[in-house]
């Protein structure tokens, strides 16, 4: 009989096998990496809003604390969203007719809220609770970033389950003293290591079995 | 055909029956040759020792695949399962390891296998879709009905003349060049 | 409970005042804080879902009717171009939407279908809104509820409530445990109230003849009918209301009978008991009524009177009952003998059930008054003479601590015997005492409806106002009230629902339900109770008092400046801050009816002379008539928790049938048998006739039931319920007569050919000789207390191979004690409200798939037949320190937390259902399509925002309420210290009115459920299997009068 | 030939393969049912119905995952129906094809070879057939691969003390060993297609899949080698496979689940049905392709004699099951289980899987019934029913009724149950078919080598 195939399919045939399965092992690479993309968290993209609203000024020039827009951290689950009297609290006499404070106005007026794009989205099976975080040492900036350097709010965390796990299994890397807790500024410091496990004592952090309980975050 | 004589690969003589094969193959080796090899369409145990092969690597290749299989399946369950989210699961303890015999079993079957078949393939240089061999037209029924033996040009006692002559010597149905 | 009063106080007290009477009432489709619901499959309608659905009603509230809103969802259901996507997406499903009974059902999987497309991207999160308050109401933080005192208006007598308020929508009921009505205990009617607030069936428009008309109008129309009313005083002008307990509106319909004088009020509800008015008339010259005092009662007798049935007058009766019988408590147990004429809660829980005809009632009570030395002798029948000699000498040893209790329905002589036997064991002023009744102007109310029958035959009524209730539906048949009513002019309909009576009336307007409201009433003892409402009405609701003031031209008026300008006229309440407390506690302190004792007058006619028994024809049946224990009179009929809540004794559910005895079952040669789909069962179906009018029933054999009773139940056979209730069921009414509203003879029982299909949660109700509920005498507990281990030593902790998991910090446990536990199944519907538990429908449950966390199975004790009792075991999951369930689990779904509780995680479920294979116990539920309403929008304000939504393809199961432990673990941690013991209360423990049910942390010694684990009473349900329940029961102990043949404990 | 059969086998035992067979013929006899150019007419009606079949599947798959898993009979507390019981069933017929070629081989029964070839192929069909179930019977199938270990940003791993995850890996090593060990067999075959092969297109196909096999004396012995380690290995895993299903149902604690004796009835049973498949299909494929000459009455008889073997076994684990219910156990549950087996609303399918398992098999201890073609058939059928009523009982009838009579329950397969598993039937001969028609039926080099031709006579 007549050669079927030519000299240089013996070559290509290898070549063949071994770059399937050096494809298939790189594309499962690629995927997992993929899913903890900024893609697919959402961090680092900044979400425009129907206010122009920019935490660096608020934050970072004017002062503001935290609390006085997010009145219910130290209380309840949620933050809080300002209610459109307390924008007005400043900006009745302040920029009163700035166009871009319109929006504010014209809810105040109508009544009818603003509708803010939400920046940190957890899934609705996950039951976060912000109070309980702030009291026992954790800061804003450990979650949210430098808020005060963000004139557009994104997110800076990746906000999924192996991040949150991170820190329930070692909170100590990240515990401050309470007076820090809504310090921008704050840096974890060099001896942050024995700071921390002086903190979680005094704060009666809970253990890291009952903080990896899945119970502990979904209901 | 081709026009200008194509250079030689080795020479190819065609059998009947096995037996003959056999007998041939043992007189070659016999005569001193090395590089030679037989073609048959089912195997036949007495031809690789008649062209003096023996080899034992592929069981080593597959132990070694059976024991990396049998480590992984037993250390990703014990990992998973003690060292990097130790949950209490129905008061098992963590380190539940007889409920890990069965899939350690399977991996270790799993990677032996593998280990064997690849191992084969590549001990016996598959795939190779091109050999000189099929250049010679009646080498389609070495996977039929016919046996063949061939000494390739690579021998040192290989010479065209010589070796067609020794070959002839064997009476085979016949003998034919093999080109590159 | 503690927790939720503090927070009343500092944070809802002084801000409810802030400004006068203008109550900052949250209004749905106003600056209400919403997240828009994410398509997670699991998650959506969760807490965010649920306030995005604000928005969907501030579109559907804005201008618009509710009524066209609805009709994208309802009404669409019937237009060709509905029924054109359905014959494309289910061809199998068409015949469905034609049956309006299975549409819920359809919507479900076409739910189902859609919510598919939300699964393909389920990690991905899409861009979603945030809705702040523009103007926030200060008591408000987001995400954290408000609880207001409130009660539930209900025919003899309100239950008073504490409403949890989530961003201004009501999602769940608790008990008030200040209120004496109930201390702290709710009812299944109170729990699954707040399903009807948020019913989008219910009528939302002013209607004229079917046409929407505007409040205005409606006023502007009356305005002239009345008007030529007036001329003549209202001759021709009638009245129909529901009994009337509110004080404000008996003062407001008296306001309207001095503007007409010659105008009439006429009361009536399914469940007049005229038996007992007519008898308290009788004997005490008065209409008092009794309230019983079962803390001091040592022997009880009750003369067909289920008291311990889940009723709001009966909830404090069952505490008291309970407490008296608790080892634990110290008290020396009572004895019950209960005489019943159909297998009844009450009967299952009593030492001596005494199954008779409702005929023989009266003859075993004249026996037993006799034997006291009451009344004339009579002569009783032999099978009862040793029964009525024990039960006698019993009541007569206990002279002033014993008790006679009749039934509701039983007639004025039992009733007066009843009163007489008290008398005279001098139990008067003790165990029972005598207030004025709760309502304003008690009647007989069967009398009243035939004269005003009477009146609209002979066309004396040219207008009639009906003030809530259905009489259409509920009227007995023999009256015809229908027919009578189309001879009236104008008829006026003020109601929930448009319903029956609503077909019949030109004017329908629809009633604001009593969570949107302000009104007040009396509960119990007739303390006054305050009703808050919670929410402004959802659609065009108007209140019993808002309706009467349009009448009396004072349409100007809102209900709150009614109620609150009635009780500045009343002593008790002039005063700001005295009105301030009663609101902020639900209810006025002290305010209860005087209360005495009072001896019957011996001579009364009705203890003199005997009744003559009418013998009823041969082979004919007696038949009593009884409110229905999930639906009640029919007013629950459109309410899903209720229709599928399985009923106490039978465990039937979304039907009525006609009871029958085992006995007389064989004789008929009816059958009961069982489908193969897991809940079904093939009935025969018989022809009942009475007086001439005939309806067809399902029979079902009911072991318990006295031979040649059958008993119906009201509630059922709605025509015009809604797509839940319409069509369930028979209407027993249809064979009712006015002169024997209860209970009749001369029934007559025709088989037929036809069969049907009903739905049970639980086929088998024997214990098949497994020890599952350990019942035992009080006398042998005393003597071997003990004995629960000593017949099955308890499985050992070392046993396993593995060494035990530490638990250091909490461990969860609950405690259920079944000597407490009636079987009311509050815990049941609570559970449902707290935990989201979707309802499935009928066909579901004939396929076994129930959603029920907490269950509650019911064993008959004793022979087949004629079982001597019945025995009630909740069984919510048992969260095992072993759990079976998650060790097969491939996923990790189902594992424990650290403190001891089998979690759930909804979100990593893949849906083996291998869990709930090898659960021993069967707790798990599984959602087999996607029974969660996604499709209504007024359901998702409903749900618990701290309880995940669950889909389809995932398994749930108690939780121990694990988000009410978790919230009152962070404010712990908050503070720096643990949690205090009871300061966590699982949904069905607080709803429990026997506190049957207790939850804490059985690490602490002191803790009230460590306690009762220690008792020798305590035991866990299928301790061989070693799976190391943390839930565990206290057994059943009887207290048999030694004399009569003693109960068997032993479980056939 | 039918007739003729019967008469020879009174006398002596039928031979593996018929005399007068050259390498030349053997080769062509069998190549030809693949090269030859026209496909027969009754090919084509089988695909067809098959494929009719296989379409019906899809269609109630699709409604499943529209609908969800409560368009099946499945409830609570009943929450395996049909689906598991598929599985069970595909997986252990799937143990004969592995049973023969591996087992067989080490055991050197070389009337193992004519039939070894389509028996693997019948192992991968049925496990392809199998392995669709656990996949549909998931609440939610689209997570499928929550059940693989994989690095995640969950940073949660499989629960690997679940018998299902040992299923898992189980049934994909079976799935991945059974294929490598097919192909492999196929090589020196698929050589000899390419080389006979006219049309360009073929040769070039089968000469890919081949991989420029020559017979090399040198692969030949590398070749045995391994194929020997791999038959060495396949024999453990085999059963280790049916073990590891048979644990899902051992490792719960359910009455009537919960026993030692389920490993070895469970392998046993799956042999006993795999040879009944094989049967099932031997018998038509050697009468449609004339392969008498290859497949003849002493493979038949053989395959009856295991069978009867294996039905005996089973019935022993029957025997044992009421053995340790009744009298040795002791506990109530696993009493009441036991009598409930048998008396209870599932009575009936007991009864008729202990005709069809235990009772009609017993024929085969007469030559008559081994001789008689189509009495093996119709016995073979019926071993199939029977195995598959036997995994329906062991299912339902301890999780109908189990520890607590509050929660009994009863369940029956609604249509989509039964178009499901018809139609995974459809599924499994729909490959079958097309293997038959593109790829030899049997192993053309190992008849070969059993001609008397290929013997070896020593002289020196």
């Amino acid at each position: 009989m007549s050669q079927i195939f030519h000299h240089s399919t013996n070559t290509l045939a290898r070549v063949t096998i071994f770059g399937t399965l050096f494809i298939i092992v790189g594309a499962l690479f690629a995927i997992a990496e993929f899913n903890r993309s900024n893609y697919i968290t959402h961090a680092f993209v900044a979400r425009e809003q129907p206010v122009q609203f920019s935490h660096k000024h608020h934050v970072g020039d004017v002062g503001l604390d935290c609390r006085y827009c997010h009145t219910s951290v130290e209380k309840a689950a949620s933050a809080g969203i300002p209610p459109t009297r307390v924008c007005m609290n400043c900006h009745s006499q302040i920029w009163k007719d700035s166009p871009y404070l319109e929006p504010v106005r014209a809810s105040f007026r109508t009544g009818k809220p603003i509708r803010w794009t939400k920046v940190h989205d957890l899934p609705d099976f996950v039951y976060f609770n912000h109070s309980i975080h702030v009291s026992k040492g954790v800061g804003c900036s450990t979650c949210h970033g430098r808020v005060d350097q963000m004139p557009l709010m994104m997110q800076v965390s990746p906000l999924q389950m192996e991040w949150c796990l991170d820190c329930h299994r070692n909170p100590e890397k990240v515990l401050r003293p309470k007076s820090e807790i809504f310090n921008m500024a704050w840096t974890v410091p060099s001896d942050q290591a024995e700071r921390g496990k002086r903190l979680a004592k005094e704060y009666n952090i809970q253990s890291k079995a009952v903080l990896e309980s899945c119970s502990t975050c979904h209901r | 055909m081709k026009q200008i004589a194509p250079p030689l690969y080795g020479l190819l003589a065609e059998f009947d029956t096995p037996n003959e094969l056999v007998r041939a193959a043992r007189a070659t080796y016999a005569a001193g040759y090395r590089r030679i090899d037989a073609f048959t369409p089912f195997p036949i145990e007495e031809l690789s020792e008649a062209i003096g092969f023996a080899q034992n690597k592929l069981a080593l290749i597959v132990l070694i695949g059976g024991i990396l299989g049998g480590l992984f399946g037993f250390g990703l369950q014990y990992w998973a399962s003690a060292i990097t989210y130790p949950i209490n699961v129905g008061g098992r303890p963590t380190n539940s390891w007889p409920a890990f015999i069965p899939i350690t079993f399977e991996m270790t079957v799993l990677f032996a296998a593998l280990a064997a078949v690849l191992g084969m393939l590549a001990l016996n240089g598959l795939p190779q879709p091109y050999h000189p061999a099929f250049n010679v037209p009646r080498f389609a029924l070495a996977s039929n009905d016919r046996f063949f033996l061939m000494i390739a040009k690579a021998d040192p006692l290989f010479t065209h003349q010589g070796t067609h002559e020794f070959l002839k010597s064997l009476n085979p149905r016949e003998v034919s060049d093999i080109d590159e | 409970m503690q927790q939720k009063k503090d927070r009343m106080n500092d944070e809802v007290g002084p801000i409810q005042f802030g400004s006068g009477n203008g109550f900052s009432l949250p209004v749905l489709g106003q600056d209400t804080p919403t997240t828009p619901e994410s398509p997670d499959p699991i998650a959506a309608g969760s807490r965010d879902a649920a306030s995005s659905e604000v928005l969907a009603f501030q579109k559907s509230v804005e201008g618009k009717s509710g009524k066209q809103y609805w009709r994208s969802i309802d009404e669409w259901a019937g237009t060709p171009e509905f029924e054109a996507y359905v014959k494309r997406e289910y061809p199998s499903q068409v015949e469905v939407i034609v049956d309006p009974f299975s549409r819920r059902r359809f919507l479900q999987l076409m739910g189902a279908s859609l919510a598919l497309a939300g699964f393909s991207s389920c990690a991905y999160q899409p861009k979603e809104e945030l809705l702040p308050y523009v103007r926030q109401p200060e008591e408000i933080v987001a995400g954290k509820p408000l609880y207001f005192a409130t009660a539930m208006p209900m025919s003899g007598g309100a239950a008073p409530l504490l409403v949890r308020s989530n961003e201004g929508r009501p999602t769940k009921i608790e008990g008030n445990p200040e209120h004496p009505a109930t201390l702290g205990g709710t009812d299944i009617f109170s729990q699954a109230s707040i399903l009807g607030l948020y019913d989008p069936e219910r009528s939302q428009a002013v209607t004229y003849t079917g046409e929407i008309h505007s409040w205005s109008s409606f006023i502007g129309e009356i305005r002239v009918a009345l008007g030529v009313e007036k001329s003549n005083g209202g001759q021709g002008l009638r009245i129909l209301t529901e009994p009337v307990i509110s004080p404000t509106l008996g003062k407001q319909i008296m306001d309207l009978l001095k503007l007409y004088p010659n105008a009439t009020w006429y009361q009536y509800e399914s469940a007049a008991s005229d038996g007992a008015f007519q008898a308290a008339q009788e004997v005490f010259g008065e209409p008092v009524r009794p309230i019983y005092h079962f803390e001091k009662a040592d022997r009880i007798l009750s003369l067909d009177a289920d008291f311990l049935a889940s009723h709001p007058k009966n909830l404090r009766y069952i505490k008291d009952y309970t407490k008296k019988r608790n080892p634990e408590a110290g008290n020396t147990p009572n004895r019950l003998y209960a005489v019943e004429t159909t297998a009844t809660a009450t009967g299952g829980n009593s030492d001596h059930r005494i199954p008779m005809k409702p005929s023989e009632v009266e003859m075993f009570a004249r026996g037993v008054a006799a034997a006291i030395g009451v009344g004339a002798a009579a002569e009783v029948p032999e099978a009862f003479s040793l029964m009525i000699e024990e039960v006698a000498k019993d009541l007569k040893a206990h002279r002033g601590s014993s008790l006679v209790i009749a039934g509701d329905e039983q007639p004025a002589a039992v009733h007066a015997l009843a009163y007489a036997m008290n008398g005279a064991l001098g139990n008067a002023g003790s165990t029972v005492v005598f207030t004025k009744p709760l309502e304003v102007n008690p009647v007989a109310q069967l009398n009243g409806l035939r004269e005003l029958v009477a009146d609209m035959q002979q066309r004396k009524v040219t207008t009639l106002i009906i003030l809530g209730g259905n009489p259409v539906y509920a009227a007995p048949a023999d009256l015809n009230f229908a027919g009578a009513l189309e001879s009236v002019q104008l008829r006026i309909y003020h109601g929930l629902y448009n319903d029956e009576t609503s077909s019949y009336c030109h004017w329908h307007v629809p009633e604001a339900h009593y969570l949107e409201t302000w009104s007040d009433t009396r509960a119990y003892d007739g303390t006054i109770s305050i009703v808050q409402p919670l929410i402004a009405p959802l659609y065009q609701g108007k209140s019993k008092h808002e309706v009467l003031a349009a009448i009396i031209d004072q349409s100007d008026h809102t209900s709150y400046e009614i109620v609150r300008a009635y009780w500045k006229s009343q002593g008790a309440l002039n005063t700001e801050a005295s009105w301030r407390q009663a609101v902020h506690d639900g209810f006025l302190k002290e305010s209860a009816l005087p209360a005495g004792g009072l001896t019957a007058k011996q001579t009364s006619g009705l203890l003199t002379n005997v009744t003559p028994q009418q013998q009823p024809a041969s082979n004919t049946f007696e038949v009593n008539f009884r409110l229905d224990p999930t639906i009640h009179d029919g007013q629950f009929a459109n309410n899903g928790w209720l229709q599928e809540l399985p009923k106490t004794m039978t465990k039937l559910t979304w039907d009525n049938a006609a009871f029958f005895s085992p006995r007389d079952a064989r004789n008929l040669r009816l059958e009961n048998s069982m489908g193969s789909s897991g809940g079904d069962f093939e009935v025969d179906v018989v022809e009942l006739e009475l007086a001439g009018r005939k309806i067809k029933a399902p029979a079902w054999i009911l072991p318990g039931q006295p031979d040649g009773v059958v008993t119906l139940h009201l509630g059922y056979g709605r025509t015009r319920a809604g797509h839940v209730g319409t069509a369930t069921g028979f209407n027993a009414n249809l064979i009712r007569n006015t002169g024997t509203p209860w209970n009749a003879t001369g029934l007559i029982v025709r088989s037929t050919a036809e069969r049907y299909v009903m739905a049970q949660t639980q086929t088998h109700h024997s214990m098949e000789g497994w020890n599952l509920v350990h019942e035992t005498t009080f006398d042998e507990y005393r003597e071997h207390p003990d004995y629960i281990h000593e017949e099955e030593p308890p499985t050992p902790r070392d046993l396993s191979l593995f060494p035990n998991w530490p638990y250091n910090g909490y461990a969860w446990g609950l405690a259920i004690d079944l000597n407490s536990c009636v079987g009311c199944s509050a815990c049941t519907v609570a559970c449902q409200s707290e935990n989201n538990i979707p309802v499935v429908g009928k066909e579901q449950v004939m396929m076994s798939r129930e959603m029920h966390w907490i269950r509650i199975d019911r064993y008959f004790t004793g022979s087949g037949d004629n079982p001597n009792g019945s025995v009630f075991q909740p069984v919510p999951c048992m969260h095992c320190e072993n759990a079976p369930c998650e060790v097969v689990c491939p996923v990790g779904a189902t594992v424990h937390s650290a403190e001891g509780t089998n979690d759930m995680v909804y979100n990593r479920c893949v849906g083996t259902r291998y869990c709930s294979n090898n659960c021993p116990y069967k707790v798990r539920r599984f959602n087999f399509l996607l029974f969660n309403d996604w499709t209504s929008a007024s359901l998702k304000l409903l749900r618990n925002p701290e309880v995940t939504v669950r889909s389809r393809g995932i398994m749930e199961k108690c939780t121990y309420c694990i988000q009410r432990i978790q919230n009152a673990k962070i404010e712990s941690e908050k503070e720096n210290r643990l949690v205090r013991d009871g300061e966590i209360v699982t949904a069905c423990q607080s709803a429990c009115p026997a506190d049957a049910i207790t939850f804490g942390n059985i690490n602490d010694p002191n803790s009230k459920v460590a306690k009762l684990k220690a008792s020798k009473r305590n035991y866990s349900l299928l301790d061989d299997l070693n799976t190391r329940p943390r839930t565990t029961y206290l057994s059943v102990l009887r207290n048999p009068n030694p004399a009569l043949k003693p109960t068997k404990t032993e479980n056939a | 030939m039918a007739e003729r059969e019967p008469m020879m086998a009174e006398k002596v035992v039928p031979p593996i393969m018929e005399p007068g067979y050259t390498f030349a013929t053997v080769t062509d006899k069998i190549s030809s049912i693949v090269l030859t150019h026209k496909t027969p007419r009754g090919w084509y009606i089988g695909f067809g119905i098959s494929f009719a079949l296989f379409m019906m599947f899809l269609y109630a798959v699709s409604v499943l995952f529209v609908r969800g898993i409560g368009v099946w009979g499945v409830n609570i507390p009943v929450g395996w129906g049909f689906a598991i019981v598929n599985f069970v069933w595909w997986i252990g017929i799937g143990h004969a094809g592995t049973l023969i070629s591996a087992i067989l081989l080490l055991l050197k029964q070389d009337w193992r070879t004519s039939i070894n070839r389509f028996a693997e192929a019948m192992t991968l069909f049925a496990v392809a057939c199998a392995g669709v179930y656990p996949l549909l019977h998931l609440g939610r199938p689209w997570l499928a691969y929550w059940l693989f270990p994989y690095p995640n940003t969950m940073s949660v791993w499989p629960q690997f003390r679940s018998p299902l995850i040992w299923d898992v890996f189980a049934v994909s090593t079976y799935a991945i060993v059974s294929l490598m060990f097919w192909f492999v067999g196929l090589i020196p075959d698929l050589a000899t297609l390419r080389d006979r092969a006219t049309g360009r297109v073929q040769k070039v196909i089968y000469g890919l899949l081949a991989m420029g096999w020559r017979g090399s004396a040198k692969h030949w012995s590398r070749y045995e080698t391994m194929y020997l380690l791999l038959a060495g290995l396949a024999t453990p895993l085999v059963v280790s496979v049916h073990t590891v299903v048979s644990f899902d149902f051992a490792i719960s604690i359910l009455p009537g689940w919960h026993t030692t004796i389920f490993p070895p009835y469970f392998v046993a049973g799956a042999i006993y049905s795999g040879f009944a498949m094989v049967m099932t299909l031997a018998i038509p494929i050697r009468k449609f392709y004339h392969l008498e000459g290859f497949i003849t009455m002493r493979h038949l008889q053989n395959m009856s004699k295991v069978m009867l073997a294996m039905g005996l076994v089973v019935a022993y684990g029957y025997g044992m099951e009421i053995f340790m219910g009744l009298l040795y156990s002791g506990n109530p549950h696993e009493h009441f289980q036991t009598v409930n087996r048998i008396t209870g609303p599932y009575g009936i399918f007991y009864a008729a899987l202990i005709l069809c398992n235990i009772l009609t098999p017993q024929l085969m201890w007469m030559r008559r019934t081994r001789n008689s073609v189509w009495a093996l058939f119709v016995i073979s059928i019926i071993v199939n029913i029977g195995m598959w009523l036997e995994r329906f009982v062991i299912v339902v009838s301890s999780l109908s009724r189990d520890f607590l009579p509050s929660s009994w329950g009863m369940y029956a397969g609604t249509r989509y149950d039964w178009m499901t598993f018809v139609g995974s039937i459809g599924l499994f001969l729909t490959l079958l078919f097309l293997f038959l028609r593109f790829l030899p039926t049997i192993s053309i080099f190992e008849v070969r080598a059993m001609l008397p031709a290929a013997a070896i006579k020593e002289k020196h």
